[in-house]
């Protein structure tokens, strides 16, 4: 096996995240490949959630269906996976699941062991999820010291007693795992993969937080909501070392114009939410278009309408982002497709923004911000965030009319001139005007006409994969990119590729040409209304025909496995 | 530099109906800044809409006029942004209290170093008069055919309540009053609320400028500003308002303080820039 | 002359809406047909506003460039319209105006009255306005007894002095009127139209309001914007008679999710409202769709972004009504075209909503809210206002799935059935669910593509005008219904048709055949990007070329004599 | 009919934690539902987002779970289109006093007659762990990574401000008075504020069951609810809460009440139909 999907399920608040961060670790650092990533109730104790941890040779970002081993701690999870058990799954499960259970009841043949009860013997159950961690880390064949260096790592500060036991867990851990595969003849070995060397982990909310960073976001204004909630986390634990300004806001329509209002004093500022959130922030990006403020907004996805399913996944928020507040102005849309296309996204996006003035949104969803793997390192000395404002002098016009459209943003205290900006109608000074002879279509063409104009250079094609000129396509955009891409993979079909744009919002010219070239064009979306298709047809003429459109709306990301099934009905 | 009202005042017309309040405040308050000397580079006027928004308009300094009941976030963010700014807030009682009222309350919890003006005229004055949350009971408009039927917004009370750091009101009719309480105001550190009686001659035939006068009158030298209790007894005066610093207190933290951002460096954040090295170093320790 | 347009300019608060009022109300007893429309500042003193008066032998109702009586109150205000006046431009104005300008230096040569001193001498100055109403109708040739009429019906109220003081003014200005015919050979006679009996007046905001009350309207909640404001202003000056619940909400978030739970216990509840009230709606718009909740929505469109232009026109909200909110959910938006429109396509709105239990708009804009023009008696009798919600039993399901996609919507206290609505995702009782093998995809279907099919039946298709088969067609949409329509009139080209949509989303199905067998196809919106013709693209594939896109972005209204220009220089 | 607590218990299973505060205040809530004898088919639960506002999910009557911080607006329109319904809105410290806040200002001032049932668990519990608008100083969290430094809002000391009919705040693990309190707030004509302290016991570990045991007690039998200026002053202790009634005023007319609405009718609206010869003549009258 080459290729292992390892899926822990529990119930909220069973701390089953010690054992997923730890086997990540231990994984990685034996040299391996991983990815996680975790579906979960939107509650706090109770229900039943899972993360399926891939461990393999090759690189690995892809949710997939499949569970080669499956680690249940409660009896309702494997209900919950129950459709994703096949007989060769292998389910290893502490003894004390199953005391009033029989297996057999439950049409499972689980391996039990003795986690909870090796725990009381080292002195509190607590430990038994290490036990587990060791019997996992023994089992795929991985050095002891491995793990042994990742728990002192975690433990160390939390004093002796603690690090000493929770090794002493780890090691009768390993021991069972051994024992394992040394009788049930069960036992993995990965290929160690070369060049892992600096690969760091980071999920798709670290990421937008980590390249907010680098585009030289210094201030955020957000309110929790699912799945966001991770970049505020982030920049929040963060603020210290680089200087952001942190304020959890009173309600979202606050975070919006705290944004606006901190990018006019010269800061960089980010929102982060989700749908709901996103669009009580509509009326104040329609204020970003009439001030010409420039502006980062992190949407997240998740199912709606309304308060839907606030920890599942979706992209049904294409059109809210493109469309959503009053009036006319220009945006620019990415829906990144990799966790360091959004690291690279969001630090763009803050330079475009700077640049041109705008609002410039990065498009996730709760699969794409709460998975993660691993992947190169990623080296930021090149980088500057370059400041977008001027020095004004006395005369300084903030709505100056210039040839290219673009007037010069000056900020409150640099300089002599005074910053003058309004969400009226306004003239060169930022007054109140009523001029719709001159002033209004002036002012119209440098927001909306010559802001597109000013943004083409910006613009990038979609990415097309594996093959340049294949005849058939399969299009997707955002978070889908790794299932697809995952999936031609395992198809290996010659004449199949994948067009992902990440570059949602105005698209590329080059998308008609590409539409239009391909012999047959398939669409693949989370979302009932097919929102991307529909703008293809808007922006480009093209027309996806409704049978070549794959729309899925239950919540789910898509696997792997079920990306391959559907090829194989398209024929591929 | 010589410091005069005139300086503050912006050349174009002021689109107030003559007889309105808010040129009162407008003077008043431009006088007072040149009494404190504060260059128009180093002040912000924040508003939302309405009639009392128009201010910042008319006013030199740097401006956001910004949307309706928003320029209490956007004041806020300025503040934090760059502390060395002054930021004074001037809206109009609906913006404030009506479709702002999170934000009032909100801002209050974090006390930004802001000055907030209300020009209270207890009506919607831009939209052509419909009640505000401060109209009087049984005031008839458009909208409201019966009378006003809501309990009127009590600010001071609810800043009081809200532990806000500098609460009063003013009637820019008593000129001598409202200068030495805003120039207390711009001169607090922390959120300032000052509430102003300023007549709608066009819209509020019931709270003119004759009645603000007849129902107001100064709080006496002796009150206690510190007396959070005695204070809110003085809010909920509503035959006669009385008019000052109802409360103050000095020495809490304003939000720019409190921030990990200022903890190593007192700078503005537009003259920073981002330490890479340090990025690549958490980068890294993802590995 | 059969068509004369008067234009009354002066500054805010000067009491002119008396003069338009009075000189409507004479035009029409008098059998004329008359048109009014203004334009005013975002003020309430000051400033330069007009108000155009067209007085016709046949049916008017757009606006004119074309000013053939001017009655300035100003100066500024004669500034102010200096493009529209032309040679033949009478200007008539009160002396007094004059005193110390000599009106050539303004290269003007108007009549000057003496209305104010007339007034004085009655005994007060507030009665030169009356005299000019006087002056005017006598120009008409209307006959003095209408007048006094009209002015004892309007005065009486207000006690016998001022009534007799007001007549006199009237009289006194008829004087003048009728020495101006006789001296100046200034003489208008309009061959009085037959069929005016029953004819009534009424302007966009109180067709709405009286549409919706046609339509069982019950509750508003509302937050005063301009222009909308007119219908809480209607709707509230009728609660009594008509039992209907009136909210001034606190902002409009409050204002939509008061009309959501108004609808839940069986009110039928409209939301008013403009562009950026309208954007902090949107999330509870979406809680409507998710709730499967009735819900009315007016958005009277204004020029953004942001506050923009608060008191100038513009149809710049197309798209945020169509894709606004988060999630995916059905809706339908109206946009009418006549005053006759907006009151059936109002009442219609609460039928449509209440038995779909979706969202359904009613799209206008500042000029088509605030211009009103005389229309044929509408009768009512026949209407009934048919409530969607049925009585419940003990097993009552709200979100019951069955065959057509509608689940029965009880109200609390009819029936013994609970009624239990969830912005959730939720299963047929209206519970939590995370279900999304079955439940969530079920109801998707339900709230989206069943909901489609269910729509189909009740959407409209384009009006088409005035030759049905012409092979080149102007696509119009709204407000711009009445001033295409008049210059199709006096362009009378044989081969040139309006196609005019009062239906703008979802599109009736003919549209595409439509477009595609039309030989030239142009399009004209008030906005900046061409939101219609863009939607058609998407929803039909047929694209009208930019050259053919006649977009306006500058807050006024077409006049008429601008789309014949128009239409001249594309050849017709 | 016979009334028992269990009646208002709906089968399925609680999304609560074991040990949550909420599922005391579900129960003490359902027994004097059964106490008051009020059948489900007249009550209406109405809440916004977050583990508060599962409540209604969990109880038996009519349901309006809307978007998080909206319960009031709901709850407020509701009652008017339908009085003869009892409205209980149940949800969170940060749904009520943060998203919310705006509408809890303003419906105080409507005084419509519904029950607010606020959990205050001085955190945000679903979302994980953020400070709320009542989480105590110094309070680290993921976002709050220095500790909490905004002021604490004090909802009773606002609502005693914004002259609400009815303000007290109870603690369930004082079940006695806590019953009686409900019992109370479901009686009262008018707007009725109860705040609960209630533990969340995965999410704050500052404010626990024991902690808000130890903080609180009861307020004298002496204490007179018609007394603003005392309530005021009770609302204002922090180092121990008082719990109970602190202020109430009867008679002052709700919401509907004042509605023109109901001045000839007193039917709720959905049973009302259009009179169309009302209309045609207003019609008509436009000739
Ligand atoms: C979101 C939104 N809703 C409504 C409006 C319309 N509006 C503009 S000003 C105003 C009221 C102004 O009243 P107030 O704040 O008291 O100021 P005043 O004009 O009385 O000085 C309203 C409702 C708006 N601009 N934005
Ligand atoms: C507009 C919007 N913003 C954010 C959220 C996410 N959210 C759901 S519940 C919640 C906080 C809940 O806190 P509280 O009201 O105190 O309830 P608790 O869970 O503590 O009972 C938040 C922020 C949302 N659902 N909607
Ligand atoms: S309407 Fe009232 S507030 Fe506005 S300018 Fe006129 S007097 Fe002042
Ligand atoms: S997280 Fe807190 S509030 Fe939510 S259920 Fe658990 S204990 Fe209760
Ligand atoms: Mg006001
Ligand atoms: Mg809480």
């Amino acid at each position: 096996m080459e290729d292992v999907s390892i899926v822990i399920a529990a119930s909220a608040g069973q701390g089953i995240q010690t054992v997923e961060s730890l086997l990540v670790a231990i994984f990685k650092k034996a040299g391996f490949h991983v990815y996680a990533s975790k579906e979960y109730e939107s509650r706090v104790r109770g229900g039943s959630n899972t993360t399926e941890l891939r461990v393999a040779g090759h690189r690995v970002a892809a949710f997939r269906r499949r569970i080669d081993i499956l680690i249940p701690f409660t009896l309702g999870s494997i209900e919950h996976v129950r459709s994703r058990i096949s007989d060769d799954t292998v389910i290893i499960a502490d003894k004390i699941l199953f005391k009033n259970t029989d297996p057999s009841t439950l049409s499972i043949n689980p391996i039990l062991l003795p986690f909870r009860e090796k725990a009381m013997e080292i002195g509190n159950w607590i430990y038994a999820n290490v036990v587990a961690v060791g019997t996992i880390s023994a089992l795929f064949g991985i050095d002891q010291s491995v793990g042994e260096e990742i728990l002192n790592a975690r433990f160390s500060a939390k004093g002796e007693q603690v690090s000493e036991e929770n090794l002493k867990a780890f090691r009768s851990g390993c021991i069972m795992g051994a024992e394992l595969q040394s009788e049930r003849a069960l036992s993995i070995r990965i290929p160690a993969p070369p060049h892992m060397e600096g690969e760091i982990l980071m999920n798709g909310n670290e990421a937008v937080a980590l390249g907010a960073i680098a585009g030289g976001c210094n201030f955020i204004s957000a309110y929790p909501m699912s799945p966001s909630t991770g970049v505020l986390d982030t920049l929040a634990s963060l603020s210290e070392e680089f200087g952001i300004v942190v304020d959890q806001a009173e309600d979202e329509i606050a975070a919006m114009n705290k944004a606006i209002g901190a990018w006019y004093a010269g800061a960089r500022a980010i929102v982060s939410t989700s749908g709901g959130g996103f669009a009580l922030m509509t009326e104040g990006l329609s204020l970003a278009g009439m001030t010409e403020s420039p502006l980062v907004v992190h949407l997240a996805q998740r199912p709606g309408p309304a308060t839907g399913l606030p920890t599942r996944t979706a992209q049904e928020d294409l059109n809210h982002a493109i469309y959503s507040g009053h009036g006319e102005f220009c945006r620019l849309v990415f829906a990144p497709g990799t966790i360091e296309q959004a690291f690279h996204i969001t630090q763009r996006a803050f330079q475009i923004a700077d640049a041109l003035q705008i609002p410039v949104f990065v498009l996730t969803d709760q699969d794409f911000v709460d998975s993660y793997y691993n992947i190169p390192r990623i080296d930021v000395s090149d980088l500057v965030a370059e400041h977008g404002f001027v020095s004004t002098d006395d005369g300084y016009r903030r709505y100056e009319l210039t040839a290219d459209g673009l007037s010069p943003r000056g900020v409150p205290g640099l300089g002599e001139g005074l910053v003058r900006v309004d969400s009226d109608e306004h003239d060169e000074q930022g007054h109140i005007t009523e001029d719709m002879d001159s002033v209004r279509p002036a002012m119209v063409e440098k927001r909306v006409h010559k802001r597109i104009q000013l943004l083409q250079p910006y613009l990038e094609p979609p990415t097309v994969y594996p093959h340049p000129q294949a005849s058939s396509i399969l299009v997707c955009w955002g978070s889908n990119y790794q299932v697809v891409k995952e999936a031609l993979d395992s198809l290996g079909s010659p004449d199949l590729s994948m067009v992902h744009f990440h570059n949602v919002f105005p698209l590329h010219p080059d998308t008609g040409p590409m539409l239009s070239n391909a012999g047959k064009v398939m669409i693949m979306e989370n979302n009932a209304t097919g929102q991307f298709a529909n703008l293809l047809r808007q922006q480009t003429g093209y027309e996806i025909p409704q049978e070549n459109r794959h729309l899925r709306y239950s919540g789910k990301p898509w696997s792997v496995e079920e990306v391959v099934e559907m090829l194989k009905k398209e024929g591929f | 530099m010589e410091f005069n009202a005139k300086m503050y005042d912006m050349p174009q017309e002021k689109a107030w109906c003559p007889g309105c309040g808010n040129f009162q405040l407008h003077s008043i308050l431009r006088e007072v800044l040149a009494e404190l000397s504060i260059p128009p580079q180093e002040l912000v006027f924040v508003s939302g809409i309405g009639q009392a928004a128009k201010l910042p308009q008319y006013t030199r300094g740097h401006m956001f006029n910004g949307l309706h009941g928003r320029s209490l976030p956007a004041a806020m963010a300025i503040n934090a942004a760059n502390p060395s700014l002054k930021v004074i807030v001037a809206s109009g009682d609906g913006c404030t209290y009506g479709e702002g009222g999170n934000h009032f309350l909100a801002q209050m919890q974090r006390n930004p170093d802001i000055v907030n003006i209300v020009h209270n005229n207890m009506v919607y004055g831009l939209t052509k008069g419909q009640a505000s949350p401060t109209s009087s009971k049984g005031m008839r408009t458009r909208v409201q055919v019966d009378g006003v039927t809501n309990e009127p917004f009590n600010p001071l009370a609810v800043a009081i309540a809200m532990g806000a750091t500098f609460v009063a009101r003013v009637f820019p009719g008593n000129k001598a009053q409202t200068k030495e309480v805003l120039k207390q105001a711009i001169q607090h550190k922390g959120y300032a609320l000052v509430d102003c009686f300023v007549q709608c001659v066009a819209m509020n035939k019931v709270n003119t400028f004759q009645w603000y006068k007849e129902h107001t009158y100064e709080l006496e030298a002796s009150h206690d500003p510190t007396d959070r209790q005695m204070a809110f007894q003085r809010a909920l005066e509503s035959e006669q308002y009385p008019t000052g610093v109802f409360y103050s207190v000095e020495g809490r933290p304003v939000f720019w303080e409190e921030c990990a951002a200022y903890r190593h460096n007192p700078e503005p954040l537009f003259r920073r820039s981002v330490d890479m090295e340090k990025l690549q170093d958490v980068l890294d320790s993802k590995a």
